[in-house]
């Protein structure tokens, strides 16, 4: 019964919902004056960032980066406090499965591929696809296969966290800089360089760096956290 | 100019994120270094707020780019007026919770002041954004902090108050993400001046969808009546204080949001009579519930309930009396509810259930703790000489000069049904026998805790006794807020006046 | 004309992964399926012209969802409550 | 040919996100398993996902992304602020995600079972 009013309830939303996006059209342009000109005429002519997706994320609209990294601080921290038992032990840790000779090796093998992939996209967030976020997510995919493949891989706790708070402070003292030398937070106040060099974007390839940084310690902290959780 | 406003974001941010370390070496910081930053954000917006009804209102840009393009802060008497009241009381709370666990190896201890210190900032931001994807960051900022503060104690009920509370934080945030989306597809901005000034071009459709999206998003922090089902439980299970800060600080962030978007960005006029149905049925309903609780905390959440729903009606009406009356509320439910949180949680502190029935006669053992929690009661009510008669005595007044009878009906019936209930447990504080065993000990609450206390009662004596203290800012505040065409303007022109 | 119609059989095959999802009691594969519905998205989202998307809901949804999941689900339970429980199923989960 | 495919294509895309909303929130609505409703909140955060990519989408659009010699290119390109969201979103999402299944872990210590109407201890 309740499943039918909940079906029924639905079906009206999604039938509003599809009304209000199919008139909406699809791969068209749909306002002239948006934002969207601004941002990639300005990333060109002015901060020399080849990748759009990367200069809106840290510079136009970079407080909402600043902000997201506190999201995921707040909730690897939370995590901690939730799954806190008084009497830890230090070695248990789940095993999701006892691994063959071969996923071990292997791993072995990938694990530094993965680490410099996600380092490579992470310098190069603002040349090519990718960046802080895209890059530490992939070096927590590489901790994470270890941390699978060996059930004594172990990652010091202690440094996760100062690499975590040492790249958040940079971030914010950055964006401070920025309010001291040109007037606003986060603003851009090294030189742009030129378009497509590695060296191009001023504070912009800084600040992604960083934000590689401290969501890779941040991902893996989180991992290892809930990891470690065994009744 | 003394400050900016993203200093009040910046800072707690960056402390949050020294705190880790420094606690490495000594742990005291732990608990010492948020106070000093709430301290510092109380002072900053203090002084901000001066400087803003002086020389008018901040618009702060972030990496330099001008309002419709990059993110901004706007810093008006409104935003202003409330950030300074949130980090008065999250200073309060800090104060009041300090010596809270004293064991700071216990792992959610160490992370208390930096969840409290973050749900603080988060709120703040939620005010003075002038961005409504940012806004959504900030929600989120707040609800993480929120669901591990709730979850603080290690007890089985309280991770289960924090779930409900998650899962409907996050069915909203995905709510108003949609309301985002709609937004961005028709008018291609998320500045909210952008938004205000374009929104006559959007097709009534799309307005109404999206902002019914909005205010089922938002409605969850701000507590209307089909979406509060969280808080009760939320407020039973969490901390004494954290129950303090959500019902002075969390709660205030959600009806800021909802009124910005209905008073500011969409201009649909039904949307006022709107905002009077469900604030009615919000306040009866919590108001009635709230007769039958049994459990202190539960009670005094279902109140703090009801009283949003009496702001909301308030800014319903929609005049200039009803929005000052309606800001007067939250200033007074402010002040008020915190001090019945804190008091109210050291008269039951050594009691297992936290039942009413079970602070029988503790007005003679615990006599400070009692004569706090029945000021409290006394200015919640509306009593003549304490703070909230004043703003309960606007609310009318805006009523009646709209000729909204049955409003006024309604209100001074749920007023008697909160007299009920709030005298009942003076009553048995004062004039039942003592029922708990005689051995016990009464909890006697340390220096600080009796410091935030005392600066709450005294702030209550002090707007009961001379309303023209506040007032002067509150008029100011709803100026503000009524004043759409010269906040565009604001946040717009400084966009052309401003040139890199 | 080709790629038309791939995404079709994407958009196909990501509703009714997320049907199985939702409708299948035993945990581990819904919560597989669940990353299939990522893996999915992932394609969808390079072919709508989105690589910096596509490249984080391959890492985060696909990768770090899932395993997150299934190590609740290792630390919890593999079952919904009215599964019908056939003895000789076997696992590397529990 | 391919006009018509693409206008059929405007519908799938829409009706694919919607639906995919509308299935989680089928499931947090009606499913009694804590695992599921927070599989069925990851469905809902990849459905709103794909609606906001798809806004931002142009037909015959590329990435973004300027290549050396192509700076003159911003007229075909795909808005990139719903990517930019997109990417917020997707963390913000995954950190809600771990919280809550966290908070899971300590429920099923405490009641070991994971069913919301054995759970429910506190009123809703």
């Amino acid at each position: 019964m309740k499943k039918f009013l909940v079906i029924l309830i639905l079906a009206v939303l999604g039938f509003h919902l599809f009304a209000a996006f199919s008139g909406l059209g699809f791969g068209v342009t749909r306002f002239e004056k948006g934002v969207k000109d601004f941002y990639l005429e300005k990333t060109v002519s002015e901060l020399h960032v080849a990748n759009t997706v990367t200069s809106i994320v840290v510079n136009f609209r970079g407080f909402d980066t600043l902000g997201e990294v506190t999201v995921l601080f707040l909730a690897v921290s939370a995590m901690g406090g939730i799954l806190y038992k008084r009497r830890h032990h230090a070695g248990d840790r789940s095993v999701l499965f006892s691994s063959s000779s071969i996923v071990r090796s292997g791993s072995k093998l990938l694990f530094p591929a993965i680490i410099l992939l996600g380092v490579y996209i992470f310098i190069h967030g603002h040349l090519s696809p990718g960046g802080g976020f895209q890059g530490g997510a992939i070096i927590a995919t590489g901790f994470l296969l270890m941390l699978i493949a060996y059930e004594n891989f172990s990652v010091s706790h202690n440094t996760l966290s100062y690499i975590e708070s040492f790249a958040g402070i940079f971030f914010v003292v950055i964006g401070l800089l920025g309010f001291m030398n040109g007037g606003t937070f986060l603003q851009n106040f090294l030189p742009a360089g030129i378009l497509n060099n590695l060296f191009s974007g001023g504070v912009i390839g800084i600040i992604y760096v960083m934000v590689g940084f401290k969501v890779a310690a941040e991902l893996t902290g989180l991992i290892y956290t809930i990891l470690h959780e065994k009744d | 100019m003394v400050g900016s406003p993203v200093l009040l974001i910046a800072i707690p941010l960056l402390a949050a994120f020294v705190i880790p370390l420094i606690g490495m070496i000594w742990k005291e910081l732990v608990r010492i270094i948020p106070g000093l930053v709430l301290a510092y954000m109380l002072i900053l917006s203090a002084t901000l707020l001066y400087y803003v009804s002086q020389n008018g209102i901040i618009v702060e840009t972030i990496a330099g780019w001008q309002p419709p393009w990059g993110i901004n802060l706007v810093f008006s008497p409104l935003t202003g007026f409330l950030a300074t009241l949130m980090s008065a009381l999250g200073f309060l709370v800090w104060l009041f919770s300090y010596r809270f666990k004293r064991n700071v190896d216990f792992e959610p201890a160490k992370k208390y002041f930096i969840f409290l210190m973050l749900l603080i900032a988060g709120a703040i931001g939620i005010v003075i954004t002038g961005d409504i994807f940012n806004q959504f960051v900030f929600i989120e900022i707040t609800g993480i902090s929120a669901y591990a503060l709730t979850a603080f104690y290690t007890g089985r009920n309280s991770a289960e108050a924090s779930f409900k509370y998650l899962m409907m934080g996050a069915l909203a945030s995905s709510f108003l993400l949609v309301a985002i989306a709609i937004l961005y597809s028709q008018l291609g901005t998320l500045n909210m001046a952008d938004i205000a000034s374009k929104m006559h071009t959007m097709n009534p459709t799309y307005k109404i969808i999206a902002l019914i999206f909005f205010i089922t998003g938002i409605g969850i922090e701000a507590e209307i009546f089909p979406l509060n089902g969280w808080a009760p439980d939320a407020y039973t299970e969490a901390p004494g204080p954290v129950g303090a800060a959500f019902a002075g600080i969390v709660v205030k962030a959600g009806v800021y949001a909802i009124i910005r978007m209905i008073f500011t960005l969409f201009d649909i006029p039904s949307a006022y009579d709107f905002l009077i149905v469900i604030g009615l049925i919000t306040l009866i309903v919590a108001e009635t519930s709230a007769l039958r609780q049994e459990k202190l905390k539960r009670m005094l959440a279902y109140s703090s309930i009801g009283q949003m729903g009496l702001v909301i009606v308030a800014f319903g009406i929609g005049t200039h009396e009803g929005v000052f009356a309606a800001l007067f509320l939250m200033l007074n439910h402010a002040v008020i509810k915190p001090l019945l949180f804190f008091s109210g949680s050291s008269l039951v502190f050594n009691s297992k259930e936290k039942q009413i029935a079970e602070m029988n006669g503790l007005g003679k053992r615990m006599p400070l703790m009692a004569a706090f929690f029945s000021l409290g009661a006394f200015a919640i009510v509306g009593l003549p000489p304490f703070a909230g008669f004043w703003s309960k005595l606007s609310v009318l007044s805006a009523a009646a000069n709209e000729g909204l009878l049955l409003i006024i009906v309604l209100i001074l019936i749920v007023s008697v049904i909160e007299i009920v209930y709030y005298f009942r447990v003076v009553n048995r504080i004062f004039f039942q026998e003592y029922s708990r065993e005689k051995s016990a000990a009464p909890h006697r609450p340390r220096v600080n805790a009796l410091v935030a206390m005392f600066v709450l009662a005294i702030a209550i004596l002090v707007i009961g006794f001379y309303p023209d203290a506040v007032t002067g800012i509150l008029h100011n505040a709803s100026k503000d807020l009524l004043n759409t065409d010269e906040y565009i303007n604001n946040v717009l022109q400084l966009g052309q006046s401003l040139t890199r | 004309m080709i790629y038309l119609i791939l995404i079709f059989f994407l958009l196909i095959l990501m509703l009714g992964a997320a049907v199985y999802a939702v409708v299948q009691k035993d945990l581990l594969y819904a919560v597989i399926a669940t990353g299939v519905i990522s893996l999915v998205l992932t394609a969808i989202f390079y072919m709508l012209q989105a690589p910096d998307v596509a490249l984080t809901e391959a890492a985060i949804g696909v990768a770090l969802t899932t395993i997150i999941f299934l190590i609740t689900i290792r630390n919890t339970k593999r079952y919904e409550d009215d599964y019908n429980k056939k003895d000789n199923l076997k696992s590397p989960l529990k | 040919m391919d006009d018509k495919l693409f206008e059929i294509l405007e519908f799938g895309v829409y009706g694919a996100s919607i639906l995919l909303i509308l299935i989680g929130l089928y499931a947090v609505l009606t499913k009694r398993s804590l695992i599921k409703i927070v599989i069925g909140m990851s469905i809902i955060d990849g459905g709103i996902h794909l609606l906001l990519i798809t806004i931002g989408y142009l037909k015959g659009g590329t990435a973004p992304i300027f290549s050396p010699g192509y700076e003159e290119a911003a007229g075909q390109m795909v808005d990139p602020v719903p990517q930019a969201l997109v990417l917020t979103a997707i963390v913000i999402g995954f950190g809600v995600t771990a919280v809550a299944l966290s908070l899971i872990i300590r429920l099923y210590r405490h009641h070991h079972t994971l069913e919301i109407d054995e759970i429910k201890r506190l009123k809703w």
